[in-house]
Formats: structure tokens, C-alpha cells, sequence
């Protein structure tokens, strides 16, 4: 066990997965001998050789190309693609080859190939370093899509993707990198090291990619979430003084519905909560599931709190983030309904 | 708006009832291109990009430095395969016709490049082809009967039913599978052999797209990261003139060829005829070898034209004159090697004719046998439940409810 | 007034506009002296000059590209993208560019372009021509998005959407270029003739960017749809012997909220239903809307119909489809529910 | 694996704590180059685009045929423009350490890029510029009051708050928004030009991109359509050696330079010393004369350095020497030009020394009226509102609601 932030998590796992499988390389945009610019790959171009973690061309739709090409020859690539909001150039390349190379090819041809790439805002990082693009790749069947929230599972996760045999798109969100963010932007920043998911084991482990984690069990609500807001939620629902039982999805697809079913039918009150848009976001799915599985326990309506439908503004960025605030309003309309 | 337009629109020689003209075509005379070894750099051999390699003189004689050393046996399989691409092709557009199978697209007047290149690679070699590939296939012999069952959709399907006719793979023998995105497979090719190289392996892979498809991004991406990491692969632009219904000007094949966009990046260009199966195989072992020694990627541009529609859903006569083909300066692959056989007295008219039934035979016999694992029209049908299969390596929950659901709603009637 | 198919109304829409305002141009693959792949600019090239209708290089992102440039420098790009299954490889375009201009250059400046593709399935195109990828250009804020169902809206809707300032994406269901689909593949093809929306003023006008339309008035439940589907949810509503209220979204972004929510709190029950993959597709944000705007007065569960979350298969196109039995059998469910 | 992998990886000549090694730069002397006439075909001046055009020589004069006709003001004008856009960039720079803006990127060491080819154009003509290129508002006057309220975000931002720092745009003096995913606004550029075509206007276009962000694909989309339409456009490519942490060997420029990628589309390209600010506006001004002489797209690549952090968040000490810049033959464009007017005695040191006080003085004035606006921690803010304007030329329903939402959760308070 090690005190780790996430990006020591994530190079953790890089670091057993290329010392475990000759087989795994990992190629990106200043990954290599600079060890990336969030640093989740430093050192392991020196420790394990230039052929084994790549610096790439800038050509997000080249990486994820050639990293089919790798897969297809045996490999299993981890591509970092440096900001999720640069990762359209490579979009045609996911959704028309890597996710559907195994069904069109009728099993026969397959890529194991993960994708990582840091999402979100709340860095000032204004509309092209902020985004969080996860519902257009949740739409597309073929690609299993991951966001992680803390450290622990973040290495656990990324392991689990590396092995996997379908194509893994794994969002990092970067504002928790360096430590948990409750959504108070005022308050100073906290490391991991305070937080439990930031005891991480030294060694291999993995988390399954197919199921949500309940972060705390609760009877007045559940709050549906993933990535920084999990963090923000609980703090939220600390604040509001419910007793709310929060869900993190983590592997967006497959979606595990069982748990959300379960919660929801139990506490009949249901809070979706995301960063990214809202419009068509995958909230929306959340909800359209959640109403399904849960419509005759359900005693409101099923609330979503998420970015605004509009680009991530430099300078409105804790005005379109949805703040603790925003959440607290989100549980107390939910609880007082109906 | 007042000022007059003065935006450069490519325009092809001729349109429909115009007079074919190829005028545009540079061409250099057979044997009249020199070869340099297979370890020259890009920048000293650029000339092979815009002169045209070519083996087969008009008198049907092999010339020059790029001649290979082919023994008459192979040569003679070379024909076979091509009278046997397009006899299958022949019997595959008329299925389409007949509505047994739902689209199709020949390689009609193109054949020299699949079987010619094919020839010129190892079977550990890896390919990565467009849809006008069959020949490749064809070459490897994956089996006629397996690609008919493919295009059928039937219970033999390589592809359980999920592509249209045409989208072939075949992982034994090293074919990868065919995209209908265009371009996509030419990073993988180069990713491939960016593998071959870390894995320290002696493979090599070869990639296949047209014309049109070299303005598509994954041809620069390809072209980047093979000349970045020197991969060991060979890139093959099939330059039949045509992209549907635009000429090869449009995808900026007016002031330069196709070859010499390599040079921009330091991969060397060879420009070739794509009719000359000589020429072709020729052109492509060079590139193999120089590959294989670690000398790097090649760009080739093989010069062929489209003889027939781009696909069953085309009509080329919309936008191109009838008599185009007949009047193209390269000829028939199959016609140019056949009286080269012919000249050597290795082959004769009568041993093609001949060549021409067996061939037609064997794709009836293969046909017979296809539709005898049925047709997407008549039994035996593939499992429906294969459409939720091979969406992931195990199928996920929600897929196998939908599997369900489905199920009930065929039995449901009302 | 004249019959009209869907192809000959869109082409209407191009002359009137190529004729009325020399600021529009239209560029594509195949487009000009060939007149498209599906004719829907038949004999425009040769009628405005090959400077008004451009064939273009095969590069979909360059299309899109180069049309934003058009647009900044004055003029109205109408750009078509051969199938929908295509329109990735200019994704980045679209969302970096093309939706955020008008944004991020605080209005001074932005790009009227207007992407055209062809999309879904029922022509045996198999998984790369039959794609319906609406659902995830909805989630990308600063870009509308339109699917049309008619002959009628595909004219006023597409000149609507030259003419707005805003950048559009404007899918048109190949299958019903030719007439509409009731859902039923064993039943021969019927032409547009027959039916009211074929008969389409010859002159200009326009059908608002921002309006749904209730296609039939029902007291039982609520269809809510677009597209092909329409079509089928009128048969099958028949065939089911329900009074259906039929509402097509046609304007699928800015949605038109009020129509559907004044619906499905008159009938209580509501069915959505579309041919895109359902997870996160369309149709998630149609549910979650609804129960968020008509929760107190749902009778029973909003029930989703759409195509499986898989590749859209070649053999099994018609159990892909979300053909009338399926549709009937989804009316049933939220007929029967409660 | 137990094979020896072979894989080619490219390497810089040094990387921290080795001697800086520029070796690797093919240099020619000054007036070396020969300069062709505007309306030669690619063709036939392929040399351009391996060569390096200079004109300023070691002693510092101007010579060879690329020597312009520029009058001596025009000189110091020119000099003064990047005297002032390093004392802007020195600013802002320190600004982001001191915390009153978030992000910065300086154009240290490339000035004569902006300034040297903005003079190049017409005011018509329209830019398409890439984060390095402040100093093209500088040369076009754009304001740096402007320019640093949008740093700032200011009440008076031309963004309204939505971009960070560096992403400015003017309309009015046709210069492009900046995006922040490189490279898109390329065919940006090529599109605008086609336009003018279209319309018959006489004005062009031009673009730049770093050596790094050619590998994109809309590198290959913009030089596609300017070669098949033959589009009045200048495209040029900023080789300021590095991307981030990446040498331009990552990109591609190892065997082949950058100006080489236009040959294989049949577009001119030109290599120039982009450090040499008479060279740069005569390479440029042969490239809108032939643009706008209807002769079509031009691929200038200028060779420098990037003197300073790649941004803010960026420590180049952990990727190349420290002291690689003073190593760099091309030398420092302010210094170079600077010396070159004194030899012909149309400036002196002290006047140098005075025009850095001015353009110190008249940044400190400007940042002074600038904060006066407001910063992102100071009043007066922008309207909060503003979020949810410009999304469409009209707000839309639903964003009308999240906005009245916002409101309201401001206002709430628990
Ligand atoms: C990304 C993409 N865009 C467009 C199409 C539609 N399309 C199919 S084939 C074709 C023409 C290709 O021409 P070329 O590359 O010259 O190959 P050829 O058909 O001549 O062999 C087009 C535009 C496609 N399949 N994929
Ligand atoms: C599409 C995209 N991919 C990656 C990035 C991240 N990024 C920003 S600048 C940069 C390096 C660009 O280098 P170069 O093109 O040489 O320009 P320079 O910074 O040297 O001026 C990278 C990788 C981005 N902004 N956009
Ligand atoms: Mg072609
Ligand atoms: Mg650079």
C-alpha cells in the first residue's frame, strides 16, 4: 500500500502492465522521454525502452489508427490522447474501425486498445481543455467507456481496460489528478493523501469494468454521478443534511443498472449529477433507465444537475461547473417534491 | 455576384458523346525507366514518381532493368488468377442483376494490381485492402466459395451477415478486414508494421486505397507516422482515373501524381503500370525487399483505369464516355500478359480459351455449392441472434436482454 | 404545387436558394456535373455555374473545413456528406469549429453552413450505410440539428436552415427518398404520390427551425418520434387500434419542449421511438425531458423503441429495424402498463 | 519479447545537460538561393523547397536577388513591431507568474515571422492565425489594450470571457479567431480564398501551423483543396524546432522537409530563415503576388526557434538544453535586423535602447488601462450572463431557462 494521486495511480498501472505483458505499449503526444504533460507516463520510456512507449506524431486520428494496427499485429496500445477535447480528429477511427472491427469481421479480427485521455474542467483551462466528452462515445455500440473518480480505482480500472479484450475509452478527470475536489472552489485544494481511495496497492489488482460503486449507502435519495462529481455530491449531500445514498457509475458502458435499480426502487428519489452538458448527455440516459426500471417507486421527478448547454467559459468556469451550490439545490428540489 | 469567378474547377478530358483523351496521361516507353537499389534514399530515385515503370513493350516483350526474373510457370499462374478474378466478378455482377445478392463491385480492367502485388508479397506478409481487392483474396486463395457465401449473407458468412457483399477477411491468411469507411486501413497497415519492428518480426504489411481516397486524412496520417518510425510497409494508391463520378483531378491528380506525394515526405514514389502485371510485380517486390531490409516505407502508384461501374448502384455512362476503357493507352492487364505468354510460346489462344471455360466452371461449381448454404432470400438463413454477438469479446447484459426482446416480438403476431 | 419525392423537394430547396441568393453554394462528393448519388442536385451545376455547385475531394473534414472558410468569407455553404456513415472524419470540424465560432469569438465572428447527409437504414446498406448518428451532434452545444420525414418539411426545412445564421446539421432518411415506409419490409414500395406531405409549393417558403409537429391528434397515448419512424408509428397505431397523438420532433436541436409536454400530459402515456441505437441516442433525451416536464401526470413508464445497441447488421436489417410489429408491441406495453 | 525490436525512433540531437548540436539544419548562405519568377510551376522550383532562402548575411547586409525593396521606415518600422511584441510577451508573461491572467504563450525568438510576413500582405487580405502569432494584431494595430482585456477577461474581452488567454480575434482587421485545436484553421484559410474566387475578388488568404501540427490531418485537407482549386492562399508552417516536449523529427522532419510536403501536391513550397525578417517578407510578398496573380497556393516553411517555454504550463528544461537557443545559427530576429540598420546607419544602440524603454512604457500604459476593465479576480466582472449568449444568434428556449436557473442558484444561498 502507497499514499498515490491518480497520476502516480495511472503510471502505476502503465509500470505493471509493461513489466507484466511484453505485449503492452503505450504511444501519445509528449508521453515518451517528457513522460507527458500531466506526468502519468514519467520515467517508463527510460525504464522500459523507446519501442515500448512511443512519443507520437500530433495526430490524434493517426495514434488511435496506428494503435489498431499495433492490436491487429498482437499488441495491446494504450493511447494517450493529450486533452479529451482533442480527441475528435481521431473520432472517425473509434467509432467506424476500433469499435467495430470485431463485429463486422465476424470475430475473426479484433483491437484491444485503450484510449486514455484527461477530461473536465475546473483548471481554467476555457472551452478547449475543459470538456467532457463521454456521451458520444456511450452512444457508440462497440467501445466500453470508463470515468474514473479517485486513484484506487483508477488503477484498478486501467489495468482491467488493458486486458480487456474490447476497446476501452477511459477518461481521467484532471481536476481530481492531484486530490478530491468537493466543489467549493473558494476552499484550498487537498491532496489525495486525507482521502481512503488514496491507499492504493503497490502491486497488480484490478476493478471490474462492468460494475457502479456505491461510495455511500443512504435512504433519502440516490444520487447518480461519476468522475469529479462523486466528490462534489458527497460534500453536497453532507451540506444539504440528507441521508443520500451515492452511486459512481465508473464504467458508463456497459452501464451497470442493477445498482442504480436497486438503489432508486429503495429510496425512490433519484438525483443524476455530470459535468458535461446536459442536453442528449449521458444523464439523459441515466434518467430515461432509471424511470424504467424504478417508475412506480418513484415518488419525484428524476432530477439532473450538469454543465450548461453551452461551451466550458474561461471565465465563468465555477458559474458553468456545477458547484456544490448547484447540487444542493439539486437535492433539496428532488427531496421537496412531491 | 458582379465580378466574374475565377475558381480553378478540375475538369476531365471528356464527358459523355466527347471523344475519350488521355493526352493527360504521362507515359514513358516499356523498359525506359532505370532501377536503383532497394537501399537508394527517397531524395536521390525521385524521378521514379513521375516517369511510368513499364515491363511489356508493344511487341509484348519483357524489357529493361525492371523485368523480374518470373519463371513462365508463375507467369501462367499470374494469367489464371486474373482470368479467374474476373470470371468471378463476371458471375457476381450477374447475381446482383438477378437479385441474389444485394450490391456488388467489380475489379474489372484492374486485376494486374491484386494478383501482380499479391505475388510480390510472403503469406506472413499482412494486407490491408480496399474494396477492390478481391484479387488479393483470390491470389491467397482463401476460397471462392467462402467469399460467395460472404456476399450471400448466408449461413457460411465469414461475416455472420453483418457486411454488405464484398467485405471480406480472412485472419488465416493474413487479409485483413475491408472497411467501407475509405482510407481507415492505412494507419493500420502502417501500425502494423510499426508492430512487425517492435516485435522485431520480418514481416511486412501493404496497404491499397484509390485515387479519390489519397485527399482522406488517414492517407496523411499513414504517410506520417510510416515515414517518422520508417515502417516497414508498402502503400499502394490504385489510380484508375476514377472515384464514382469524379476524374483523378479532383483528388489533386492535376498537377502532380499520386507517387510524388510520398517524396513530400521523404518516402520514395514509384509511379507504375498498374496494367503490366510485369511491371507491377516487379515494382512491388523492389518495395517488399526495401521493407523487409529496413530501408523503410514505399509509396506506389499503380496506373489502371475502372473498366467497369464503380459498384452495381453506378452508371458510369452519366458521366463518362461509353468507349473510355477501349480507348485507355495501358490496355488489358489480362489481354497484355496473355500475348506476352503468347509471344514466348508459353501460352496460346487456344489454351486461354480453354483457361476461360475451366475458369467460368470453377465459379460456377463454387456458386452451386455457395447457395447451397442458402441466400439472404432462401433457407437455410443465419441465426438472427448472431446480431448481437461480436459487439464485445462477451456480450454484456443489456445486449442479451435486447436479444431477448427481440425474440419475443418475431413470435409475437397480432 | 407539385408531387414531389423527397429527393425532387430538396433539390427544389437547392434551386431556389442557388437562384435567390448568389451567396449560397453547394459543394460535395459527386455533387456537381453528376448531380449526387442520390440526384438530390441533379442539373443545379449545370445551371449555376461549376463556382456554385463544387465537386469536391473526397475528405469529409475538408469539405467541412473548407465550407467554414466559404462561410466566414460571406457566402451560405450548403455542404453534402455522401452518407451520415461518413460525416466522422469532419467531427472535429464540426464541434471545434464549425458550433463554436460564433462563441468563443464573442459573436464578431460565425458560419452559416448547412451539412446535408443521408442517413438510416431499410436499403440493405449494411453497418456503414445506414447509420443514424443524430445523437450525438444533439449533444454538441452551437450546432442545430434536423431530421426530416417528408417531402414538404425537407423543402421549407432545408431552406429554413440555409437561411438561418446558425450552422445545421440536416439528416435526411434515405429510405424514404422515394415515398414514405409504413414498416412493413414485405409490403411493395409506395411513392410519395399518395401521400398529403408529397405535394410541395413550387416557389419559396419555409417550414421554423424550432417547431415539432403533431402529425395526428390521439387522446391515448403519446408517439413521440421523427424521421422514418413516423411513418411507421402512424401504421402501427392503426394496427394497434389506439388513438396515438403522432409528434415529429423534426427539429431535433433546439428541441420544441412545449409540444411534447403539452402531449403527454394530455394523453399520460408516451412512447419515443427512433431507428438509432438506443443507449444514449436521441431518444434518452426525449424520456428524460418528459418525465422531468409531465411526471405528475404519467400513467405509466416512457417506453423506448428504437434500433438494438448494435452495428446496423446487413442480413438482419429488418430485425435491426424497428419495424411495426415492434412498434405495436411497444404501444401495447404502455397501453397495458399501470 | 525475445526478438530485437528495430523499430526507428526519432531522436533530438540533445537533450538536457548534453551540447547543443544544430548540425542536423541544412543552411545556405545568403543570397545564395536563386529567386524564380511569381508564376513559375512547382514544378520547375522544387530547389526552394530544400534550400534556405536568406538575404541578411553575416556582416549583416542585405544580399542575392530575394533582397526586397523595402524603404529604411519600413525597416525600423519593422524592428520597432517586434521590439513590441517581445515587450508584450515579456509582460504578459510575467502578468501569468504574478497570477492576474492563467495562461500565456510567448512568440520569443519568432518575431520576424508575424511581423515580417503580416507586412507582407494587404490590409484585405485575410489571416488565419495560430496561437504563436500575437504579432500579427500587433503589426495590424489591433490594439494591446484589446489584446490584454482578453488576456484578462475582462469587461472590454473581445471573447465575452469564453477563451482563455492568447485566443483573440478582429474582425475588423481581418485577422481570424484563434482556435485552440491546432491546425483547423488551415483549410479555414483555403476555404476563404476559394471564396474570393468564387466572388472574383482580388484578396487572399493565409494561414500558419507549427512544425508539429502538420502531422494533423487538416495539413493534408487545406494543401488537397488548394491544390485541386488552385486557391490564392499562403500556407505556412512555423518550424520553430520543437512541439512541447517533441522535435520536429516526430513530425516528420527528419528526411524530408517541411516545405517539401507541397512538391507532392504540385504546390510551391519554400524554405526561408525565419529568423531573417528581409528574407521572410520577401518570401512572403512572392507568395501574395502570386496568389493573387491567379498562380495559386504557396507552402512557405519558416525555419526557427521557440526561445521560450512552449506556455506557462510547460518546463522545458526537463526536454532540451537550456541553452540550445544561444546555439541556434539562425540567431535572435530582433538582434539580426537590428544590426543590419545600424551597418546601414539607419539606427544607432541608444535609439535601440530607447525604443525598448518606449515599447516597456507604452505596454505598462496599456496594461495600466487594461486592469482599469476589470481582471478575473478584480472588478468590474463581465456579465455572468454572457455564458449563455453567442451559443446561436439567438438564445434558444432551454438555454434561456438554464439561465434564469444560474440566476437563481446565484442567488440562493444555504
Ligand atoms: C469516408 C468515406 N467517404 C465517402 C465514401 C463514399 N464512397 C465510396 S467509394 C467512393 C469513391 C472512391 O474512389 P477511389 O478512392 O478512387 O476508389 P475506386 O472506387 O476508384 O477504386 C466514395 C466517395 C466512403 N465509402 N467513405
Ligand atoms: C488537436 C490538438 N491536439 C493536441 C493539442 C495539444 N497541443 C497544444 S500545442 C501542441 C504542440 C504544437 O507544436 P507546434 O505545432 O510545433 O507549434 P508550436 O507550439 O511549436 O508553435 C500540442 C500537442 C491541441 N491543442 N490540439
Ligand atoms: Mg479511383
Ligand atoms: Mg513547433
Amino acid at each position: 500500500m502507497s499514499q498515490m494521486n491518480m497520476i502516480q495511480a495511472i503510471r502505476s498501472a502503465h509500470d505493471i502492465m509493461l513489466e507484466r505483458d511484453p505485449s503492452v505499449v503505450a504511444l501519445g503526444q509528449d508521453i515518451g522521454y517528457f513522460g507527458g504533460v500531466f506526468r502519468c507516463t514519467e520515467g517508463l520510456q527510460q525504464k522500459y525502452g523507446e519501442h515500448r512507449v512511443l512519443d507520437a506524431p500530433i495526430a490524434e486520428g493517426g495514434i488511435i489508427g496506428t494503435a489498431i494496427g499495433l492490436a491487429v499485429n498482437g499488441l495491446r496500445p494504450v493511447a494517450e490522447i493529450q486533452f479529451a477535447d482533442y480527441i475528435y480528429p481521431g473520432f472517425d477511427q473509434v467509432v467506424s474501425e476500433l469499435s467495430r472491427l470485431r463485429y463486422r469481421s465476424g470475430g475473426d479480427f479484433f483491437a484491444p486498445v485503450v484510449i486514455r485521455t484527461p477530461c473536465g474542467g475546473g483548471i481554467r483551462g476555457g472551452q478547449t481543455h475543459s470538456q467532457s466528452p463521454e456521451g458520444i462515445f456511450t452512444h457508440v455500440s462497440g467501445v466500453k467507456t470508463v470515468m474514473v473518480s479517485n486513484p484506487y480505482d483508477a488503477k484498478g480500472l486501467l489495468i482491467s481496460a488493458i486486458e480487456s479484450d474490447d476497446p476501452v475509452v477511459f477518461f481521467e478527470p484532471k481536476r481530481i489528478y492531484n486530490g478530491p475536489f468537493d466543489g467549493d472552489p473558494d476552499k484550498p485544494a487537498v491532496s489525495w493523501a486525507a482521502h481512503p481511495k488514496g491507499e492504493v496497492p503497490d502491486d497488480y489488482y484490478t476493478v471490474p469494468l462492468d460494475k457502479a460503486e456505491i461510495v455511500e449507502a443512504g435512504e433519502d435519495l440516490t444520487i447518480i454521478t461519476y468522475g469529479t462529481i462523486v466528490h462534489v455530491a458527497q460534500a453536497a449531500a453532507r451540506r444539504a443534511g440528507v441521508d443520500a445514498e451515492i452511486i459512481d457509475v465508473r464504467t458508463l458502458m456497459p452501464l451497470d443498472v442493477e445498482t442504480l435499480r436497486d438503489s432508486v426502487c429503495k429510496t425512490g428519489r433519484c438525483l443524476v449529477a455530470h459535468e458535461a452538458t446536459r442536453f442528449c448527455g449521458y444523464g439523459a440516459e441515466l434518467v430515461a433507465t432509471v424511470q424504467k426500471e424504478c417508475f412506480w417507486h418513484l415518488e419525484a421527478p428524476i432530477s439532473r444537475v450538469t454543465g450548461w448547454d453551452t461551451p466550458y467559459p474561461h471565465a465563468f468556469e465555477w458559474q458553468y461547473f456545477p458547484v456544490q451550490q448547484r447540487l444542493v439545490d439539486g437535492i433539496r428540489k428532488v427531496m421537496e417534491a412531491g | 455576384m458582379t465580378k466574374k469567378p475565377r475558381i480553378h474547377i478540375p475538369q476531365p478530358t471528356a464527358r459523355p458523346g466527347e471523344a475519350p483523351d488521355f493526352s493527360y496521361l504521362e507515359l514513358s516507353p516499356a523498359g525506359a525507366v532505370d532501377r536503383p537499389d532497394t537501399d537508394s534514399r527517397a531524395a536521390d530515385i525521385g524521378f521514379l514518381a513521375h516517369e511510368l515503370v513499364r515491363v511489356l513493350d508493344d511487341e509484348h516483350a519483357a524489357v529493361g532493368p525492371w523485368a523480374p526474373e518470373i519463371e513462365p510457370e508463375k507467369q501462367v499462374e499470374a494469367l489464371e488468377l486474373m482470368v479467374l478474378t474476373r470470371a468471378f466478378d463476371d458471375r457476381m455482377l450477374r447475381m446482383q442483376r438477378q437479385g441474389k445478392i444485394t450490391f456488388y463491385m467489380q475489379a474489372l480492367g484492374e486485376e494486374a494490381v491484386s494478383i501482380g502485388q499479391g505475388m510480390a508479397f510472403e503469406p506472413g506478409d499482412m494486407m490491408f485492402p480496399a474494396y477492390r481487392n478481391q484479387g488479393l483474396y483470390i491470389m491467397r486463395d482463401t476460397g471462392l466459395v467462402d467469399m460467395m457465401c460472404q456476399c450471400l449473407s448466408n449461413t457460411r458468412d465469414m461475416c455472420k451477415g453483418r457486411q454488405m457483399p464484398i467485405f471480406y477477411q480472412n485472419r488465416e491468411h493474413n487479409i485483413f478486414s475491408i472497411s467501407g469507411n475509405l482510407a481507415t486501413q492505412y494507419p493500420h497497415a502502417v501500425g502494423w508494421a510499426m508492430g512487425a519492428q517492435i516485435k522485431g518480426e520480418d514481416h511486412i504489411a501493404a496497404s491499397w486505397i484509390g485515387d479519390g481516397s489519397t485527399a482522406e486524412a488517414d492517407f496523411h496520417h499513414a504517410l506520417t507516422f510510416a515515414a517518422v518510425y520508417n515502417a516497414p510497409v508498402v502503400l499502394n494508391v490504385v489510380n484508375n482515373q476514377w472515384a464514382i463520378s469524379t476524374f483523378q483531378g479532383v483528388a489533386g491528380g492535376e498537377r502532380q501524381t499520386f507517387a510524388a506525394r510520398g517524396l513530400g515526405y521523404g518516402i520514395p514514389g514509384i509511379r507504375v503500370d498498374g496494367n503490366d502485371l510485369l511491371a507491377v510485380y516487379a515494382v512491388t517486390r523492389w518495395a517488399a525487399e526495401r521493407a523487409r531490409a529496413g530501408n523503410g516505407p514505399t509509396l506506389i502508384e499503380l496506373v489502371t483505369y475502372r473498366g467497369g461501374a464503380h459498384s452495381t448502384s453506378d452508371d458510369p455512362s452519366r458521366y463518362r464516355p461509353r468507349d473510355e476503357w477501349q480507348a485507355f493507352p495501358l490496355g488489358d492487364p489480362v489481354e497484355r500478359l496473355k500475348m506476352h505468354l503468347i509471344r514466348n510460346g508459353e501460352w496460346s489462344e487456344d489454351r486461354h480459351e480453354a483457361l476461360a471455360q475451366e475458369s467460368k466452371a470453377t465459379v460456377d461449381a463454387a456458386w452451386k455449392e455457395a447457395t447451397s448454404y442458402g441466400t439472404l432470400t432462401e433457407p437455410p438463413f443465419l441465426d438472427v441472434e448472431l446480431m448481437f454477438e461480436d459487439v464485445f469479446a462477451e456480450m454484456p447484459e443489456h445486449l442479451e436482454l435486447q436479444r431477448r426482446k427481440l425474440m419475443r416480438s418475431l413470435g409475437s403476431r397480432s
